[in-house]
């Protein structure tokens, strides 16, 4: 079976299909009232191809089901695509949470209030605007599905910077229509931040193509391995031109505050998509670009990175024990989980690469079952305030325990997801610096408090009258945290698969970095 | 190209009397103050350039220059300045703030930079284009105009009739009451008769100069009783003030008496006949320098009627005009 | 090697709890009607698969008790690679018994103690969750999955002591007891973490064998993280908050979880990690002046408190502090404190379980003050309770006496200044146990009653007292608590005699040569109990044969200190709570205005600008155009300039 | 005589032409303007194309030519109908680019 398997152009498919589904949905106007079915059934082929390429996948044979198209030669530009374990994993795990969030969604676009956007015409009940609206929905995501399985396995810089911006288009709409009452700044705010990030990396690219001299492909990323060896100030500043837009995007202390904005008024299905796997674009590229191309410039930098992950990591956990919001508190953790797995890639060490793989795996799942669970919530509450909320646990029990479950996970309770990657990261970290380690296991107790303290805030305490006959979450909505549940828990007692595909790749990156330093 | 182009004496003079002739009219377009001076003192810069360009061994341009320039693009214009008011002048006073300054600092920069750039430049030494010419020059322009350019020569065609298209499609201009046809005219006609029992409102005015002592077209005719018919006479003459009213023809006409009287004898507010459209009689006074003293005799009634000239004329003459 | 069919199925200790209670936690309300028979059978089963364990084990040869059963391989991360194995020897066979049989008689007593509670199939899911955490905590063969154990059972706690969350005040109390858990934890991680670095590995087995020639300051760095999650999870000084607050979750729990097994985990962790402390003779050090330093925190907190359950957490808090203490001694007192741990187990709980029942008599009642002559009315709930109490005071021959009286032995053992320090306070400490205790037992069951039996009580003084109708509790709850007091009773010397259970820990803790304490032994048995009756005596005058005040006096400067837990919540909320929250609100600030403020500065700094810069258009087209000219110009002469 | 007079000649009607767009406020006069600077151009065309016996800077002029034909057509269009609805040829009542 492998022959053909592997012989077909599998990535490429794996962006097509669900780029083109988006398009039609969204420009064929029959299809707009199948467009929730037919997206969900989209998206769930998609899954069945990614997880159709695992058996055709060898661990430790480096990239794999690569494919180089000539796209622009006059700037070395290529379509190239290829996976490591990293890239095959996190592309499992994108094409894996589309389907979750399309059907966690399922009723929840509905047409803005009155006047809100002028997309309504007249006012009245109007299925078709509706189905319209919902069409848009599903085709944004499954455009940003297909935009964030090509980022993972692009394989040549121009392409990725292509990607890594064209991404932004369908969630700066995914906010900016379809978010909460403040959408259109914290819509602009995100679009300008990440703007920026990705024009300072554009001019990274091209000083990066003035200094290998060009030439067809010279800007695959193989080609460009050791490219600029010997060559430290080239390195260093086309290093610092990325990092810029990867802090951006990962986000890290200081560059951080687009983030609790946008978590907070997109709906969360995109919130859940953003930063479950659209922010692993800062520390994907950190670990698959930054380290191969600059390894030099990397191995000089990485002590004040591990310093700013570090503040990231205390930072973030402060901030969110601060928030009253409960999506903007999700996205404060999410800045301090961010802050481990840099410190995990930055440290050095084996052990420590291998935790932030993993770890932006585990923060994948842990984080969007935050977000949905916590939409569930304020969708029925109609707030998300944590002060609007008493006592929930007792009117709606199995929503509090699947908040409690992805929480746990979130502060790293041995047994669910979040635990072994931090655990190696900070096995890691202790190892190369005893300081670093012991300083990142302060986020430990953060961690602990700013999740039960919002659990206590929300959950416990006496039934608030008010909220007292909310619906406890139906069917849908169960079935679609069931297998994030079940992610949280597999990854937690059995994360051995995963780690034997992701280790290879960590050993070729952390070697990269040790020879380097 | 070794070959020296050697111009000749004939083309520097050519060159030194036509190119004063050319800036002077050019200069027109800075300080004369009437459109029409300048379109007209414009076409003649351009005829020169034609010439000039005959000389600079482009007679196909030439011609071409003389057929679209002047011939065309010109007299567009000028039907355009007619169009939107002949009379227009306009004020030369500035109203931007330092605009004038600006304008003055850029043109003389404009000026001294490419007079430095042309003179200062190496060139090099001229060729003629004797060689290339030598199938004469529509030939040799046709060569590359269908040759190498010509996808951009069809191209152009394209750009021609959408220009002509999107000409009519600017100057269109939708309707807004109900079409108004022959039955439609003569029935308001009748009920402006109706109304004022004024018959010029049902006849068509009569000529202008219908005397036997002045026949010009700038003389109003007299109507029945005695009074005068401006609106006998063009409306650009009106506007302009070139109505001819001297004296002496006030007084072999009695108009004395009726100017004394001051009493409007039309109401001229009916937009529908306005080819027929009378005015006061007072009125026909007022910029004519023959009717001074008369006027100095009603300063009164001429005020009120100069008022009403004013406000009538205007809006009337592009009525008129666009129809 | 002989055959071990029973031991190669010891993860099924952990596999029935833990799926029972997932069946109850996911079947959710279909399973209310049988979920908690369900819980108790899951925990039964656990205890007879230990007793099969313990019965086969003991069939074998000293040498060969010690199993380890590798399940899977758990984080194969390249440098660092976890199995999940579970290790069988006779140090975590004695907790499975304790925590699975005692687990067990708890279940059963919840049975009737939750009857009224319409959550009870919840409170049996996390029970059993906590049973198969805890076993996964003794029966951990690495220090990685000892610690999924460690946080599981945290996680237990946290929701058992939140059980009744719709109270705000035990919501908190939860979330306290698990973020101190927390402060604990990050020893524990730390202490792998120094692991790793230095030996490359978690596991016992590679760490104990590597421990010897590792050097001593890693170790002891080690060990004192070790200690300070000891700290965390048996809430010892410093980390001693959190246990009072605890007693918010049903009695059950108070019994099980804050008094028999999983309070204990810290002293089982340094016995565990036996070979680490022996080459840090500091930590050792540390670990025994915490354990006296709790001991007597605990005891002092103990005589003020007049809630019963947070007197019996005081008592379990000090008691703590003598397995610390004995464990801290070194070798010599490993077995004794994992001995006392045993017996400790059995009593307090027993008497936990005797509170609830009191509790349950005097509807929900937890203030001793309104106690009083409660042994006419619950005559088997006295009797269980005062065997338990006889246990704790160190009464030959109840149990108590043969754990504790070892243990203030071992604290004599020794050079230097140590014995003379630990020895008194130990002893001390017993005196001050007898008293509090005695007290409790006193103004509990003896005395005059503070409370009536109906309204029209002929006694003018009764007039100010709650009526009550004290009853002797169900079958399914006196069963386990007479259960659990014969144990109080008989286990302390069935297995102290002929150092039945020294010898059974010798596989794991090594045989001891006796030492000869400083003082006589027995000069020691008699000042130990001389003193503990003078305790008991000083509380029978004061509490059983004068009367109670109903209000309590205002007492001398240490009661009032002792009954706010000496000052340990005022200290943490200075030290730590507030700087916490004044850091959070201005970060949280600072983060909006200066962090934000300077992106956001950018952008009305771009927009002010662009205003600026809009003035210039002014709509006018000549403007724009004589703009254009300029602009031409000046690039020409730019051009112009640059090639001059 | 050199054919550089002509360049010179050619400079100064360009100048001449766009001052004019700068000052004259009446659109057809700043738009004559244009048309002389068009023109300005096309003689500098048709001296280089001289000066260097190539024919193409005619053939540019040609074209140039053209396109000012058509420019011409629709820029008058536009000015009428501005005119009638605003009443005004003046370039500075329409400032509408300022909104």
């Amino acid at each position: 079976m492998t022959s053909i398997l592997v012989d077909l152009p599998w990535l490429s498919l794996l962006v097509a299909v669900p780029l083109l589904a988006a398009v039609v949905i969204w420009l064929v106007p029959g299809l707009q009232k199948l467009a929730r079915p037919l997206g969900l059934a989209v998206s769930l082929l998609v899954l069945a191809g990614a997880i159709a390429m695992v058996p055709g996948f060898d661990a430790g044979g480096g990239y794999q089901f690569t494919e180089t198209y000539s796209w622009i030669p006059a700037i070395g530009a290529s379509w190239a695509v290829g996976i490591n374990g990293l890239g095959l994993v996190m592309i499992l795990l994108a094409v894996a949470l589309v389907p979750i969030v399309i059907a966690a969604a399922w009723n929840e676009v509905r047409l803005p209030e009155a006047a809100g956007s002028g997309e309504t015409g007249s006012g009245e009940p109007d299925t078709k605007a509706l189905d319209r609206r919902r069409a848009g929905y599903v085709a944004l995501v499954l455009a940003l599905e297909a935009m964030m399985v090509a980022i993972f396995a692009v394989r040549d810089l121009f392409s990725f910077y292509v990607v890594f911006e064209a991404m932004l288009v369908p969630v700066y709409f995914m906010i900016g229509v379809f978010g909460g009452p403040n959408r259109r700044p914290a819509a602009l705010k995100f679009l300008l931040y990440s703007l920026a990030g990705g024009l300072v990396m554009l001019s990274g690219v091209i000083y990066l193509l003035v200094q290998t001299g060009g030439g067809e492909q010279a800007l695959l990323l193989d080609n460009l391995a050791g490219a600029l060896e010997g060559n430290y100030t080239a390195q260093l500043w086309v290093f610092l031109s990325f990092l810029i837009a990867f802090a951006i995007k990962a986000p890290m202390v200081p560059v951080h505050t687009w983030l609790p904005d946008a978590a907070a008024e997109a709906p969360p299905g995109t919130s859940a998509l953003l930063v479950g796997v659209l922010d692993k674009v800062g520390t994907f590229g950190m670990i698959a670009i930054c380290l191969p191309l600059f390894p030099e410039a990397v191995a000089n930098v990485a002590p004040y990175l591990v310093v700013l992950a570090i503040i990231s990591i205390i930072y973030g956990g402060i901030l969110a024990i601060g928030q009253k919001d409960v999506m903007r508190l999700i996205a404060f953790t999410s800045v301090s989980h961010f802050g481990l797995i840099v410190l995990g890639i930055f440290i050095g060490t084996q052990t420590a690469m291998v935790g932030s793989m993993i770890y932006m795996v585990a923060h994948g799942v842990s984080t969007a079952a935050l977000f949905l669970v916590a939409g569930f919530l304020t969708q029925r509450g109609g707030s998300a305030q944590m002060s609007s909320y008493s006592g929930m646990q007792r009117v709606v029990p199995v929503l509090a325990g699947v908040f409690l479950i992805s929480g746990l996970a979130t502060l790293a309770l041995p047994g669910l997801s979040g635990f072994v990657p931090e655990y190696l990261v900070l096995l890691g970290s202790f190892e190369a610096s005893p300081a670093a380690g012991v300083f990142a296991v302060i986020g430990v107790v953060l961690s602990a408090l700013y999740i039960l303290l919002a659990y206590q805030r929300v959950f416990t305490g006496p039934v608030d009258p008010d909220r007292s006959d909310l619906p406890d979450l139906g069917g849908r909505e169960r079935w679609t945290m069931v297998p994030l549940v079940l992610a949280m828990l597999v990854l937690g007692f059995f994360p051995a698969p995963v780690l034997d595909v992701l280790t290879p790749a960590a050993d070729q990156f952390a070697a990269i970095l040790g020879s380097a330093s | 190209m070794t070959e020296q182009l050697v111009l000749s004496t004939g083309e520097a003079v050519l060159f030194w009397v036509l190119a004063p002739l050319m800036v002077l009219g050019a200069l027109a377009l800075l300080f004369a103050r009437r459109p029409v001076h300048i379109a007209v003192s414009i076409a003649g810069v351009m005829v020169a350039l034609a010439v000039l360009y005959i000389a600079l061994e482009a007679p196909f341009l030439g011609v071409a220059q003389v057929v679209v320039y002047t011939g065309a693009v010109m007299m567009l214009f000028l039907f355009v300045i007619m169009l939107v008011g002949v009379d227009s002048t306009e004020s030369l006073t500035e109203t931007l703030a330092g605009q004038r300054w600006i304008a003055i600092v850029g043109g003389l920069g404009l000026v001294a930079l490419t007079i430095a750039i042309v003179t200062r430049a190496t060139f090099a030494s001229p060729v003629g284009l004797e060689a290339a010419n030598a199938d004469t020059n529509p030939v040799g322009v046709a060569r590359l105009i269908f040759g190498d350019y010509v996808f951009p020569f069809e191209l152009t065609a394209a750009l021609l009739i959408t220009a002509a298209l999107g000409a009519l499609v600017l100057s269109h201009r939708r309707r807004l009451g109900p079409k108004r046809g022959q039955r439609e005219t003569v029935e308001k006609k009748l009920a402006t008769f109706a109304e004022s029992g004024s018959a010029t409102a049902v006849v068509s005015a009569p000529g202008p100069g219908v005397y036997a002592r002045t026949n010009s077209a700038d003389m109003p005719a007299l109507a029945a009783s005695g009074e005068t018919l401006d609106a006998s006479v063009t409306t650009v003459l009106r506007v302009r003030g070139q109505v001819l009213r001297d004296e002496e023809a006030a007084a072999q006409t009695g108009r004395v008496a009726m100017i004394a009287s001051g009493a409007p004898v039309f109401d001229t507010t009916d937009e529908a006949q306005l080819e027929d459209e009378t005015s006061e009689i007072e009125a026909t006074a007022t910029e004519s320098e023959g009717a001074e003293g008369a006027e100095g005799a009603d300063p009164a009634g001429s005020d009120h009627a100069d008022r009403d000239d004013a406000g009538d004329s205007s809006p009337e003459t592009d009525e008129g005009d666009e129809r | 090697m002989q055959d071990t069919p029973l031991t190669n199925l010891a993860w099924l200790l952990i596999a029935i709890p833990l799926a029972s209670a997932a069946v109850l936690l996911v079947g959710g309300r279909r399973t209310n009607a049988w979920g908690h028979w369900l819980g108790v059978v899951a925990a039964a089963a656990a205890a007879l698969l230990g007793i099969g364990i313990l019965i086969e084990m003991l069939g074998l040869p000293e040498a060969e008790r010690i199993h380890d059963l590798h399940l899977f391989s758990w984080i194969p991360a390249g440098d660092l690679s976890v199995d999940a194995g579970l290790l069988v020897d006779p140090l975590s066979m004695t907790f499975v018994l304790l925590i699975t049989f005692v687990g067990a008689l708890i279940h059963v007593y919840s049975v009737a103690y939750m009857e009224h509670d319409e959550n009870r199939r919840r409170f049996f899911a996390y029970l059993n969750l906590f049973v198969a955490a805890m076993l996964v905590l003794v029966l951990a063969d690495s220090y990685a999955l000892l610690f999924v154990g460690w946080e599981g059972v945290g996680l237990a706690s946290y929701l058992l002591i939140g059980f009744w969350n719709q109270r705000t005040e035990y919501a908190v109390a939860a979330k306290k007891a698990f973020v101190m858990n927390r402060v604990g934890d990050m020893g524990m991680l730390i202490a792998m973490m120094l692991m790793f670095a230095s030996i490359g590995a978690v596991d016992f087995e590679t760490v104990f064998a590597a421990a010897e020639g590792t050097n001593e300051g890693i170790l002891t760095a080690t060990g004192l993280m070790l200690v300070l999650a000891a700290c965390g999870k048996s809430a010892q000084f410093p980390l001693q908050a959190w246990l009072g607050d605890a007693m918010a979750g049903p009695t059950p729990v108070s019994a099980l979880i804050h008094a028999a097994t999983m309070v204990t985990a810290g002293v089982y962790l340094i016995v565990r990690s036996a070979p680490v402390f022996e080459g840090a003779p500091t930590a050792q050090l540390v670990a025994a002046i915490i354990g006296a330093i709790t001991l007597l925190f605990g005891a002092i907190v103990g005589c003020a408190k007049d809630d019963i359950k947070k007197t019996l957490a005081a008592s379990t808090m000090s008691q703590i502090g003598y397995m610390v203490l004995a464990a801290g001694l070194g070798p010599i007192g490993y077995a004794f404190a994992i001995f006392h741990l045993v017996t400790h187990g059995f009593f307090k709980a027993g008497m936990f379980l005797g509170a609830g029942s009191v509790m349950h008599g005097m509807g929900d009642e937890v203030n001793m003050r309104r106690f009083g002559a409660l042994r006419r009315s619950m005559q088997i709930t006295w009797i269980t309770f005062g065997a338990g109490w006889l246990a704790i005071l160190g009464i030959p021959p109840f149990s108590g006496f043969w754990s504790k009286d070892k243990i203030i032995e071992a604290a004599f053992v020794g050079e230097g200044w140590q014995p003379w320090v630990f020895g008194p306070i130990a002893l001390l400490g017993a005196g001050i146990t007898a008293f509090y205790m005695s007290r409790l037992f006193f103004m509990t069951f003896h005395g005059k009653a503070r409370w009536k039996e109906s309204e029209d009580s002929a006694n003018e003084s009764d007039k100010d007292l709650p009526v009550q109708h004290p009853h002797e509790s169900p079958l399914l709850m006196t069963v386990p608590m007479i259960v659990l007091a014969v144990g109080s009773v008989a286990l302390g010397g069935l297995l102290a005699i002929g150092d039945t259970f020294t010898h059974w820990l010798e596989p794991v803790t090594g045989h001891v040569e006796h030492h000869d304490p400083v003082i006589a032994i027995p000069v020691l048995i008699g000042a130990t109990i001389a003193i503990v009756l003078a305790g008991a005596f000083i509380a029978w005058r004061q509490y059983a044969a004068s009367a109670v005040p109903v209000t309590p006096p205002e007492g001398s400067v240490l009661t009032r200190a002792a009954r706010v837990d000496l000052y340990q919540d005022a200290v943490n909320e200075a030290v730590f709570a507030t700087p916490g929250a004044r850091v959070t609100e201005v970060l949280t600030e600072a983060d909006t205005t200066v962090v934000d403020g300077a992106a956001r500065g950018l952008g009305s700094g771009a927009v002010g600008l662009g205003t600026w810069w809009g003035r210039l258009q002014t709509g006018f087209v000549r403007s724009y155009a004589s703009i254009m000219v300029v602009g031409v110009v000046l690039a020409v002469v730019v051009v112009l300039a640059t090639r001059v | 005589m050199t054919l550089v007079h002509y360049l010179v000649l050619s400079g100064i009607l360009f100048s001449i032409g766009a001052v004019t767009v700068l000052v004259r406020r009446n659109a057809l006069v700043a738009f004559m303007g244009v048309e002389l600077m068009l023109n300005a151009a096309n003689l500098m065309l048709v001296t280089f194309a001289r000066m260097h016996g190539d024919l193409h800077g005619q053939v540019i002029a040609f074209f140039v030519m053209v396109v000012a034909a058509a420019e011409v057509v629709i820029g008058l269009a536009i000015i009428v109908s501005i005119h009638r609805t605003r009443g005004s040829a003046s370039l500075d009542d329409a400032n509408l680019l300022k909104n």
